[in-house]
C-alpha cells in the first residue's frame, strides 16, 4: 500500500511550476465556512469512481448484514441431488414461452454415467419454478434478535426438493451464492476489526512515537521497520500455524484477527507519528500544553480530532491487504476453517484445479474478493484525496 | 458394489483364502517349488550386457540354488522400462518399501482369492507344537544385492547388533508379539548352521508368523530378522572392525555428528538412520527386487534392479521385471492427481483417493491408464468416547440404545452419495468382507436410516425435554451437546462426512460442534482421553488378529474407549506404568474387562479353533452394541495402471496387515513394450 | 560512503538478530511440541514409535531445559556448523533440505523482480509522460485491478485455464524429463519456459504497484527545473526523459526494492504452493501444518535474512545511484 | 541586420485545463535588440515565466501557444517564427541553448541532483558545438573560471549538493554561455540567493553581458532588480502587459497603478518608509479573471465609468501603459506628455 500512498500527494505538484498559479482561489470562500469534514465530502463527491465504490460497500456490508434474509439457502445445507450445479439462468421466459414479469428457473434432470460416476443436469423445460420473494422458510433471528422465517426470495413450497442456485452450487450441493452472503459477513468483518485494532494499536504507538519523540520514538520506529523489512506472509503463515488448534472457530477468528492487525498497524503508525511530529510544534498543541492539559488528553482530545480525516483514508487503504491476507490464509489452510464459512474458505475448496475445472462457478469468492478489495482501494484513494489539504 | 468390478462374492472367496492361510501357518511347514534346472534361468538384457562384458556372474550363479518361483499374477512379462511413480519425499517411506520389503515369511497373492504367507527368501518354516520355537532356513546360495552370500551370521548380527539394542529402550518391537515379562519373554536366538536358525519365546505365541508378515523387525525393508553384516560391521563405531574413514564420510554426507546417529534416525532403537535403511543409502546391500540408486532427497528418486534378486518366474526369468523404478516429488496430492491425468505415472496406489474416482475414470484416455479398484478393510467411523473423563459423559455415551440412535440417525445412502459418489459400501465398522473375521450380521448392525426410531429411543432415555432451540435436554438441565474432534487427515476419509454426520445429529436435537486439531494434537488429545466424539476409519479389519488395536481399543488414533483400554492394557500385561493423564477404571462387569481378557489368551493359545474362537468373542462384543459408530466403508481404493502396465490385479484387499501394494507382488508387473 | 554502508550493515545485523529470536520463537510457538507431531507422522505413514524412543529424542533436543538455554544452543549450531536443526518430518538436517529450494526461490524472485521492472518502469513513464491520455487511464486500472487480485488467485485461474482450455498442468519449474537431469541448455530453456508463468504471477501485483510509484515519481520529476534545462539545452524529449527524471525518478524506486521484497517473498510462496513449485513455499506449508518447527522456523529465518540482505543491498545499489545519499 | 534580435507579437498562450481554460498570456508584444537586456516583472502567475518558456517554445501540455509570433532573428534578416515550429524538431532544438540560453529561477532544482556538473555540462556543449568529449571539458572549465569560480577542473566531478546557492547559479550562467547563445533568458535567476550573491550575479552577468555581447531577458518579481540591469521593462498583469518602457520612465514615470504599486513595494535609499507597502488583495483566478481592467479589484484609482477594458496606450515615445486613468494617476507624465 506504501505505492498508493505516495501517488496522491505527489500529484498535486505537478502543475505548479508552469502555472505559478494557485487555481484553487475559488473555494476560498467556501473553506472559510465549511467544517473540514464538509470540505472533504465535496472533494470526495467529485471522485465519482471512489463513490460508486463506497455505495457498492455499502451494498456489501449490507448484504452481510443481512445474510441470513438475503440467502435462499442455509450455507452449509447440504444436498446429494444437487452437487456441482452449474449457475443457473434466471429467466423471464416462462415455459410456455412468454415473457412474465415473475423471473423464475426450469427444472433439473440429473444424470450419472454410471461409468465415470460424473453427474451432469439437464434443463427440464416442462418444469418452471417462478421466483416467489418473502418466502416462508427456515426460521433465523434477523439481526440476532428478530425472530422471523421471511427471506428475501426462493422457490417457494411448490418446488418441492428442486431448489434455486443463482450462483451454482458446490460439491456437496450447498448453494454459492449463500455462501458467498455468508462469507461476506466473515470476510469483511475481519477487514473491519483488525482494522480497529491496527488503528488503535497505531494511535498508540504512532502517537507515543510522535508526542514524546526521543528514545521512545527511536525504539517504536526500530520495531516497525523491523516488521516492515521481513517478509509478513511467512511470518502470519507461521503465527496462524502456532494458533492453538483446539481453540473454538470463534477464538480463531479473533486470533487470526489480531495477527493480521499486526500488519496493519505500522503503516499508521508511522503516518500518526507523522502527524504528531508535525502537530506537536502547532500553537494549539503548545497552549494546550501550557494551560497544563495531560499528555493523553491533549493527545485525544486536541491532536487525534485534527487529523481523523487522514486516518480514516489511511484506515480505508489498510482494509484491503488484510482482507487479502485473512483470503490467503484461510486458502492455505491455516486461517479460517470449515464449517466456518469465509471467502478464504471458500476459495480453500477451489484450490483443487480438477474440480474448478468441472465448476468454474466455484471461483466466484474470488470476484467477490477482487470486487471488493478494488472497491476498498478506490474509495480509500478518494478519500485521501479528499482529506489531503493540499490536494486538488 | 457390483458396479466396480468386484462383487461381494469375491470377497468373500478372499476372506477363505486369507482364513486359510492362518491355517497354514500353524504348523505345517512351507517349502518353495523344487528348484528348476541350472541353465533354465533367464535374466534381464541389462544384466546379460553385464554379464557379457565379465562385471557380473553369470545368472545361474547370482540366483540361489532353489530360487523362489513366482506365479505371474495374469502372465509372464517382459524385461525393461522403468515404472514412473510419484512420492511425498523421505518421509513418505511406505510408499517405496512397501513396494520392495522382502520378509522372511510375506503375504502373496496371485489373484484376490489366494492371500496365503508364503516363505520367501527362506526355504521354508516350521514351529512346534505350542508356538513357542520357530525353526527357519535359508535359501542355499542366497546373496546380497553386492554379491555377498547371505547367512545366518546376517542373523545373528542382527540379533546382537539391531533386535536386541531395540530391546533396551523399547519392549521389542510390537509387531513381533512378545509374551511373558522380562528377559524371559525376549525372543532367543539360536543359530544352527549356516542355513538355519530357531526363534523361541517363554510362552506360545501362536501369532508370530501372522505378525511376521507384516513387519520386518526394525529394519525398514530390510530382510526381516537379517541385517548385511559384512557391510554394516564397517559402521559400528564402538566395535573392532569399524572403519573410521567410511564413518566419517557418511557423517559429512548426512550431516551428523556421532555415528550413532547413522544407525538411528533419532534415537537408539530407531533402526532407520541414514546408513541403515536402503530407501537413504543406495551402497546398502538389500535382497529386495530393487535396490536404491540415489538419495530420496533428489527427485525424482530412482530403483535399479537387484541383480541377485532370489525369485523367478514360472519359466525361470529371474525377477523383477521391471528394471527400475523413478519416484518423483510432489507436495500436494492435488499435483499428483494432474499427474495422473496427463499420464505421468505409470502405477500407483498410494496416495490415490477414490474421493477423485471420477476425475481418474473421465481421463483414463487422456492418460493412457485404467483405474483398478481394489477394496480397502476400512470402514469410516465416529467413535463416542465411553470412558471419557465426565461421568455424565460417560453415562451418555456408555448406553447402547443412545449409540444407536446415533447410528440410525445417519443417512449412510445419502452420505455415501454426497461426499463419496455412492462409491462406498454402507455399513458397520466391523470386519471387511474379504476378511476370516467377516460377519454380515455385525456389518449391517444399526445402519438403516431411521430418524423416528432414533428420536424415540432418546426419548425413551429420558432426553425428551428440548430447550427453546430445540435441542434435547439430559435429566440433569443439560443441553445435549457434544464436540466431534477430528483431524483434515483423515486417511482416506473425507472432512465432509463429518459436516453431513453433525447436520444428521443435529436434526435429532443433539447440538454438535466440531474441532479441527492438526493430527498430532487429535492423538495427544486422545491419549489425554478427554476426545467426546472422534472420528477416525476402522482400518485393520482384515486380518484383524494381525493388529487388532482398532478393537482392543489401544491404538493411539483409536477413541472409543482410551482410557479403559489402557487400564486394561497395563493390568494384563502388568508393564504397569503408563503417561496418561486419566486411566479409568472400568466398572466391574464392563465389556471391555472381556475384552482384554480374551486378547491375552488368544495371543498365547496354540490351539487355532480356541483361538478363534476367542477372538470371534471379541468381535461379538462389539457385534452386540456397536462401539464405534461405523458409517460407510470399504472404499474402492483405486489403483491407476498405464495401459503397458501388466500383471497388476485388480480386487485385493488394501490393508496395512497386508502389506497394500506388496500383496500384489510388484516384482511381477511388468512393462509391455 | 563507508560510513553509510557500515550504518546499515550494523543496522541489518541487527534486525538479522531479532529475526532469530522471532524465529525461535515461531519453533517453540506451537502447542504441545514438534516431537509429538513428528510421531503422529510416523504414525500416519504407517510406523510405530513407542514412548521411550520419544523420550530419548526428548533428550537428545534439550527439550527440557530452559528457553534461553534452546535458542543459544540453536544458534551456536547454525553459526558454526550452518546447521539450522533437524526436519522432524524428514529426518534430515534441515539444511540438506533447503539450499536448492532456496537458490530457485530466489531465482523465481529475481526473475520476478526483472519482469516487474522490465513491465513497471516503461509503463510508469509511459503513463507519466501521457498523463490522463487513455492508455494512462487503462494501466492505473490494470495496476488497481493488479492490487486487488491475490497471487493464489491468478495462480488458480491459470491453472484453471492451462488445465480446461489446453489440457495442461501449468504447474512445477521442469517438464519430468528434466526435473533430475544434470543442467544443460536444455534443461535451462525448459527451466524458462516454466518460469514465466510464476514470474508472471508474483509479478502482477507489484507491478501493478511499481507502476503507480514510478508515475507518481516520475510526475514529481518531469517538471522540476533541471528537466526544464535539459529541454532548454535542446536534448530530445526521448533522451531527456530517459536521462534526467527517469534517472531520478528510479531512486525512491530502488529503495522501494526493500519493502517489495517482503512483499515478492511471500507473492513467490503462495504462488509456488498452488503452482507446485519445487521452490521453499510449498515446504513452508508442509513444515507448518505438520508442525514441523524447525523446518518453519528455518525457513521463515532464511527468507527474511534473503530479504534483509536484498534490502541492504537495494540500500548499497540506492546509494551507487544516488550521489545525495552517498555522501550523507 | 537590424538590431532587433527578438520580436514577439500578441502572444496568446493558454493553458486547457478539466476546470476551464488559463489564459495564461494573452496578447503580448515586446521586442529586444542585439545585446541589450530586457526586463520581465510581475507578481507570480501574471505570465512572466510562460512567456519566456514559449520563446523556447517549451510550453508544456496542458499549455499551448494559441496563437502570436515569435520572430528570431538570429542568422538573418529573415526571421524564424519560432512559435510556429515544431517543439520536438530539430530546428527549434538547434535554437535552444545554441542560440538562446536560459537560467531558471531554482538554481538548486535547476541542476540534476544525480549527475555531475561536468557531464551536465559537456552534454550541453557536445550538442550545439562540434567539440570531442576532452574539448568540451576544457571549454567547460574555461567557462567555470570565467565565472568566478575556484578549482574548476574539480568541479566538473562535483554533484549540485555540493555546492552553495551562489556556485550553482554561475555553474548555470556558465552552462548557459557554454555555445555562445545571441539570448540568454535569465528567469528569476537571484530570487533564491542571498542578497550579496545577487549583487555579485548581477555583475557578472553584466559583465559576461560585456565581454560575450548577447542580449538578455531577465525575468523577475523584483522591480529593485530591474532597475540595475535592464535597458527596457515590460511590467506584465495577468498575462497582459501593463506597463512598457525604458528603465528609467518605470521608474521615474510610471504610468499604470500596478507598476506603482510594485514600485512602493521596493526598499528605495531615496524615500523613507515606515514600512513597505504590500498590494492589497490577491491575484485573481486566473479561470475567472476580472471584468473589464483585469487590476480594477485591487485598484485604488478605479473608476467603472472610465475603466472599462483598457487598451494598451501608447503615453510616450517608448512608454505603453495599460490603464486608462494613466495622465490622471501619474501628473508628472501629463505634464510632459500627452496621449496619441
Amino acid at each position: 500500500m506504501a505505492n498508493v500512498e505516495q501517488r496522491g500527494q505527489k500529484a498535486n505538484s505537478e502543475l505548479s511550476p508552469i502555472l505559478d498559479a494557485d487555481i484553487l482561489e475559488p473555494e476560498k470562500e467556501k473553506i472559510a465556512v465549511a467544517t473540514p469534514r464538509q470540505l472533504m465530502w465535496w472533494k470526495f463527491r467529485k471522485h465519482r469512481v471512489a463513490v460508486f465504490s463506497g455505495i457498492l460497500l455499502i451494498i456489501f456490508y449490507t448484504i452481510a448484514l443481512f445474510a441470513d434474509f438475503i440467502s435462499p439457502y442455509d450455507p452449509n445445507a447440504f444436498d446429494a441431488k444437487h452437487k456441482f450445479v452449474p449457475p443457473m439462468y434466471v429467466s423471464f421466459i416462462n415455459e410456455d414461452g412468454n415473457f412474465t414479469l415473475r423471473p423464475g428457473v426450469h427444472g433439473l434432470i440429473l444424470h450419472k454415467n454410471p461409468e465415470t460416476l460424473r453427474i451432469t443436469y439437464e434443463k427440464d423445460k416442462s418444469v418452471w419454478y417462478p421466483v416467489h420473494f418473502f418466502v416462508r422458510e427456515r426460521p433465523y433471528k434477523l439481526l440476532g434478535f428478530i425472530e422471523t422465517d421471511i427471506h428475501l426470495f426462493g422457490l417457494g413450497e411448490e418446488a418441492g426438493s428442486d431448489k434455486i442456485f443463482v450462483l451454482g452450487s458446490d460439491r456437496l450441493g450447498r448453494d454459492m451464492l449463500s455462501r458467498i452472503f455468508y462469507g461476506a459477513r466473515i470476510s469483511l468483518s475481519i477487514g473491519l476489526v483488525s482494522v480497529f485494532l491496527s488503528l488503535t494499536l497505531g494511535i498508540v504507538l504512532g502517537g507515543i512515537s510522535g508526542y514524546y519523540g526521543g528514545w521512545t520514538d527511536n525504539i517504536i520506529q526500530r520495531v516497525i521497520e523491523f516488521i516492515r523489512s521481513v517478509p509478513g506472509l511467512p511470518l502470519w503463515m507461521a503465527l496462524s500455524a502456532a494458533l492453538p488448534s483446539d481453540w473454538s472457530q470463534i477464538r480463531r477468528y479473533f486470533g487470526i484477527t489480531i495477527i493480521l492487525s499486526m500488519i496493519g498497524w505500522t503503516e499508521l503508525g508511522r503516518q500518526v507519528r507523522g502527524r504528531f511530529l508535525a502537530l506537536r510544534t502547532e500553537d494549539f498543541v503548545l497552549s494546550a500544553r501550557l494551560s497544563g492539559a495531560r499528555d493523553l488528553r491533549i493527545i485525544l482530545r486536541h491532536m487525534v480530532p485534527s487529523f481523523t480525516s487522514h486516518i480514516i483514508a489511511s484506515l480505508t487503504l489498510s482494509v484491503p491487504g488484510i482482507i487479502l491476507t485473512e483470503t490467503g490464509l484461510s486458502f492455505l489452510g491455516l486461517g479460517l476453517r470449515q464449517p466456518v464459512v469465509s471467502w478464504g474458505v471458500l476459495l480453500q475448496e477451489a484450490q483443487n484445479i480438477r474440480t474448478v475445472a468441472l465448476a468454474p462457478w466455484l471461483l466466484l469468492p474470488g470476484l467477490a474478493v477482487v470486487l471488493t478489495v478494488l472497491a476498498f482501494n478506490f474509495l480509500g484513494d478518494g478519500l485521501r484525496d479528499a482529506a489531503d489539504p493540499f490536494s486538488r | 458394489m457390483g458396479k466396480n468390478g468386484l462383487s461381494r462374492r469375491d470377497f468373500l472367496k478372499a476372506s477363505a483364502a486369507a482364513a486359510a492361510a492362518v491355517v497354514a501357518a500353524r504348523n505345517v511347514p512351507v517349502t518353495s517349488a523344487a528348484p528348476l534346472r541350472q541353465g533354465m534361468y533367464k535374466e534381464a538384457p541389462m544384466l546379460a550386457d553385464l554379464v557379457a562384458a565379465g562385471d557380473l556372474p553369470p545368472v545361474e550363479q547370482r540366483l540361489p540354488v532353489n530360487p523362489r518361483v513366482i506365479t505371474p499374477t495374469h502372465e509372464v512379462g517382459q524385461y525393461g522400462g522403468t515404472l514412473r511413480r510419484a512420492f511425498k519425499g523421505l518421509s513418505d517411506r511406505w510408499g517405496p518399501v512397501k513396494l520392495s520389503e522382502e520378509g522372511a515369511i510375506q503375504w502373496d497373492a496371485p489373484d484376490p482369492e489366494n492371500a496365503t504367507l508364503v516363505a520367501n527368501y527362506i526355504s521354508e518354516w516350521s514351529q512346534n507344537e505350542d508356538a513357542s520355537e520357530y525353526v527357519f532356513t535359508l535359501r542355499e546360495g542366497l546373496k546380497w544385492s553386492d554379491g555377498m552370500p547371505f547367512t545366518t551370521e546376517d542373523v545373528q548380527f542382527y540379533y546382537d547388533k539391531i533386535f536386541i539394542p531395540q530391546l533396551h529402550t523399547r519392549p521389542g518391537p510390537l509387531q513381533v508379539g512378545l509374551t511373558g515379562e522380562g528377559d524371559e519373554g525376549i525372543m532367543q536366538l539360536e543359530v544352527i548352521d549356516e542355513l538355519t536358525w530357531k526363534v523361541s519365546f517363554s510362552t506360545p505365541n501362536p501369532l508370530f508368523v501372522l505378525r511376521f508378515g507384516n513387519d520386518t523387525m526394525g529394519m525398514i525393508a530390510g530382510p526381516s530378522m537379517a541385517a548385511p553384516k559384512h557391510y554394516l560391521e564397517k559402521f559400528l563405531g564402538d566395535a573392532d572392525t569399524a572403519d573410521q574413514a567410511l564413518i566419517d564420510a557418511a557423517m559429512a554426507a548426512n550431516g551428523v555428528t556421532t555415528w550413532q546417529e547413522l544407525w538411528y534416525e533419532s534415537g537408539p532403537g530407531d533402526a532407520r538412520g541414514p546408513i541403515n535403511f536402503f530407501f537413504r543409502n543406495p551402497d546398502l546391500p538389500v535382497i529386495n527386487p530393487w535396490r536404491s540408486l540415489n538419495s530420496p532427497l533428489d527427485d525424482p528418486w530412482v530403483m535399479e534392479r537387484n541383480p541377485y534378486y532370489h525369485a523367478v518366474d514360472t519359466e525361470g526369468n529371474q525377477l523383477p521385471y521391471i528394471d527400475g523404478m523413478s519416484h518423483a516429488l510432489f507436495q500436494e496430492t492435488e499435483t499428483l492427481n494432474l499427474w495422473i491425468a496427463q499420464g505421468l505415472i505409470d502405477m500407483q496406489q498410494r496416495h490415490v483417493s477414490s474421493a477423485n474416482f471420477t476425475f481418474f475414470k473421465e481421463n483414463e484416455e487422456a492418460g493412457d491408464y485404467k483405474v483398478v479398484t481394489w477394496k480397502s478393510a476400512t470402514t469410516n467411523a465416529f467413535h463416542p468416547n465411553i470412558s471419557h473423563p465426565d461421568p455424565a459423559i460417560r453415562a451418555v455415551f456408555d448406553v447402547a440404545e443412545f449409540r444407536e440412535a446415533l447410528s440410525i440417525a445417519i443417512n449412510r445412502e445419502e452420505l455415501n452419495e454426497l461426499v463419496y459418489s455412492g462409491l462406498l459400501e454402507p455399513r458397520q465398522a466391523s470386519p471387511v468382507s474379504g476378511s476370516p473375521n467377516f460377519d454380515p450380521e455385525f456389518e449391517t448392525k444399526w445402519i438403516e436410516y431411521d430418524p423416528d426410531r432414533a428420536n424415540q429411543l432418546l426419548d425413551d432415555l429420558g432426553y425428551d425435554q428440548r430447550d427453546g432451540d430445540g435441542y434435547r435436554l439430559r435429566p440433569d438441565g443439560e443441553r445435549l451437546a457434544f464436540t466431534i474432534t477430528y483431524s483434515e487427515a483423515l486417511s482416506n476419509m473425507n472432512p465432509d462426512e463429518v459436516q453431513v454426520v453433525t447436520s444428521y445429529w443435529e436434526a435429532i436435537g443433539i447440538q454438535i460442534s466440531q474441532q479441527v486439531l492438526e493430527r498430532s494434537l487429535l492423538e495427544e488429545r486422545n491419549r489425554a482421553g478427554d476426545i467426546e466424539i472422534g472420528v477416525w476409519p476402522v482400518d485393520r479389519s482384515s486380518v484383524v488378529m494381525g493388529d487388532p488395536r482398532r478393537y482392543t481399543g489401544t491404538i493411539d488414533d483409536g477413541c472409543w474407549a482410551p482410557n479403559y483400554a489402557i487400564y486394561m492394557a497395563d493390568i494384563v500385561y502388568g508393564d504397569g506404568t503408563t503417561d496418561r493423564p486419566f486411566v479409568l477404571e472400568p466398572p466391574a462387569d464392563h465389556p471391555v474387562r472381556r475384552i482384554a481378557e480374551l486378547w491375552d489368551q488368544v495371543q498365547k493359545e496354540p490351539d487355532e479353533a480356541t483361538r478363534n474362537a476367542l477372538f470371534k468373542e471379541i468381535m461379538d462384543i462389539h457385534k452386540e452394541h456397536p462401539y464405534m459408530i461405523g458409517t460407510v466403508g470399504e472404499d474402492p481404493a483405486p489403483v491407476i495402471v498405464k495401459n503397458y502396465v501388466g500383471n497388476v490385479g485388480s480386487g485385493f484387499i488394501n490393508d496395512d496387515t497386508m502389506r497394500n501394494v506388496g500383496i500384489a507382488r510388484p516384482k511381477q508387473f511388468f512393462i509391455r513394450s | 560512503m563507508f560510513q553509510f554502508l557500515m550504518r546499515r550493515s550494523l543496522a541489518a545485523l541487527a534486525t538479522i538478530w531479532v529475526i532469530s529470536i522471532v524465529s525461535f520463537v515461531i519453533i517453540q510457538l506451537p502447542p504441545g511440541d514438534f516431537l509429538t507431531t513428528y510421531m503422529a507422522n510416523l504414525r500416519e505413514m504407517g510406523e510405530r514409535v513407542p514412548e521411550e524412543q520419544i523420550a530419548a529424542m526428548r533428550e537428545r533436543y534439550g527439550l527440557g531445559e530452559p528457553m534461553f538455554v534452546q535458542y543459544y544452543k540453536w544458534m551456536r549450531g547454525i553459526i558454526q556448523d550452518g546447521d539450522f536443526g533437524r526436519s522432524m518430518e524428514w529426518g534430515v538436517p534441515v539444511s540438506m533440505l533447503l539450499w536448492d529450494r532456496i537458490g530457485l526461490t530466489v531465482m523465481v524472485g529475481l526473475s520476478s523482480i526483472l519482469f516487474v521492472w522490465v513491465v513497471a518502469i516503461p509503463v510508469g513513464v509511459y503513463s507519466a509522460t501521457h498523463q490522463y491520455s487513455i492508455l494512462d487511464y487503462l494501466f492505473t486500472f490494470i495496476g488497481f485491478l493488479g492490487l486487488a487480485i491475490p497471487n493464489f488467485l491468478l495462480a488458480l485461474v491459470l491453472m484453471w485455464i492451462g488445465w480446461s482450455v489446453f489440457g495442461q498442468n501449468v504447474g512445477g519449474l521442469y517438464s519430468p524429463e528434466y526435473s533430475n537431469a544434470p543442467w544443460s541448455i536444455g534443461k535451462f530453456i525448459d527451466l524458462l519456459s516454466h518460469l514465466w508463468i510464476p514470474m508472471l504471477i508474483v509479478g502482477t501485483s507489484w507491478t501493478a504497484g511499481l507502476i503507480r510509484t514510478m508515475r507518481a515519481n516520475m510526475l514529481d520529476e518531469i517538471n522540476q527545473p533541471y528537466v526544464e534545462t535539459a529541454r532548454a539545452k535542446g536534448l530530445t524529449e526521448w533522451r531527456l526523459v530517459w536521462k534526467y527524471p527517469v534517472r531520478v525518478a528510479l531512486n525512491p524506486f530502488i529503495s522501494t526494492v526493500g519493502y517489495a521484497l517482503p512483499q515478492i517473498v511471500g507473492g513467490v510462496l503462495i504462488t509456488a504452493v498452488v503452482l507446485n513449485l519445487p521452490t521453499i513455499g510449498p515446504l513452508l506449508l508442509r513444515a507448518l501444518l505438520s508442525q514441523d518447527m524447525f523446518m518453519a522456523g528455518a525457513i521463515v529465518m532464511i527468507l527474511s535474512i534473503l530479504t534483509v540482505i536484498g534490502t541492504l543491498i537495494s540500500d548499497i545499489l540506492l546509494a551507487v545511484f544516488d550521489p545525495r545519499i552517498r555522501l550523507e | 541586420m537590424s538590431d532587433v534580435l527578438l520580436e514577439v507579437n500578441d502572444l496568446h498562450v493558454s493553458f486547457f485545463l478539466t476546470e476551464g481554460i488559463v489564459r495564461a498570456v494573452s496578447g503580448v508584444s515586446f521586442q529586444i535588440e542585439r545585446g541589450k537586456t530586457l526586463g520581465i516583472v510581475g507578481e507570480s502567475g501574471c505570465g512572466k515565466s510562460v512567456t519566456a518558456r514559449a520563446i523556447l517554445n517549451m510550453v508544456r501540455p496542458p499549455g499551448r501557444i494559441v496563437s502570436g509570433e515569435i520572430n528570431y532573428y538570429g542568422q538573418s534578416d529573415t526571421p524564424i517564427d519560432l512559435a510556429k515550429l515544431d517543439p520536438h524538431g530539430a530546428e527549434i532544438r538547434r535554437i535552444r541553448w545554441g542560440e538562446i540560453s536560459m537560467i531558471f529561477q531554482e538554481p538548486m532544482t535547476s541542476l540534476s541532483p544525480v549527475h555531475t556538473i561536468g557531464n551536465q555540462m559537456i552534454e550541453a556543449i557536445r550538442l550545439h558545438m562540434d567539440m570531442s568529449k576532452q574539448d568540451a571539458a576544457a571549454h567547460a572549465v574555461g567557462l567555470l573560471a570565467r565565472v568566478g569560480l575556484a578549482q574548476p577542473e574539480r568541479l566538473l566531478t562535483r554533484y549540485r549538493h555540493e555546492l552553495s546557492g551562489g556556485m550553482r547559479q554561475r555553474v548555470m550562467i556558465a552552462m548557459a554561455l557554454s555555445c555562445n547563445p545571441k539570448l540568454l533568458i535569465a528567469d528569476e535567476p537571484t530570487t533564491a540567493v542571498d542578497v550579496t550573491t545577487q549583487a555579485q550575479i548581477l555583475n557578472l552577468m553584466r559583465d559576461l553581458q560585456q565581454e560575450f555581447g548577447m542580449a538578455i531577458i531577465f525575468i523577475t518579481h523584483a522591480l529593485g532588480v530591474i532597475a540595475e540591469v535592464a535597458d527596457h521593462v515590460v511590467v506584465m498583469y495577468l498575462g497582459e502587459e501593463a506597463e512598457v518602457a525604458d528603465v528609467d520612465t518605470i521608474y521615474y514615470k510610471a504610468a499604470h497603478p500596478y507598476t506603482q504599486a510594485l514600485l512602493r513595494s521596493i526598499p528605495r535609499h531615496d524615500i523613507k518608509l515606515d514600512r513597505l507597502e504590500t498590494i492589497e488583495g490577491n491575484v485573481p483566478d486566473p479561470m475567472n479573471m476580472p471584468d473589464g481592467c483585469k487590476f480594477h479589484p485591487r485598484c485604488r484609482h478605479y473608476d467603472p465609468g472610465k475603466c472599462a477594458n483598457p487598451a494598451l496606450l501608447q503615453i510616450g515615445e517608448q512608454h505603453w501603459s495599460r490603464c486608462a486613468r494613466a495622465h490622471e494617476i501619474n501628473p508628472q507624465l501629463s505634464r510632459t506628455e500627452q496621449p496619441s
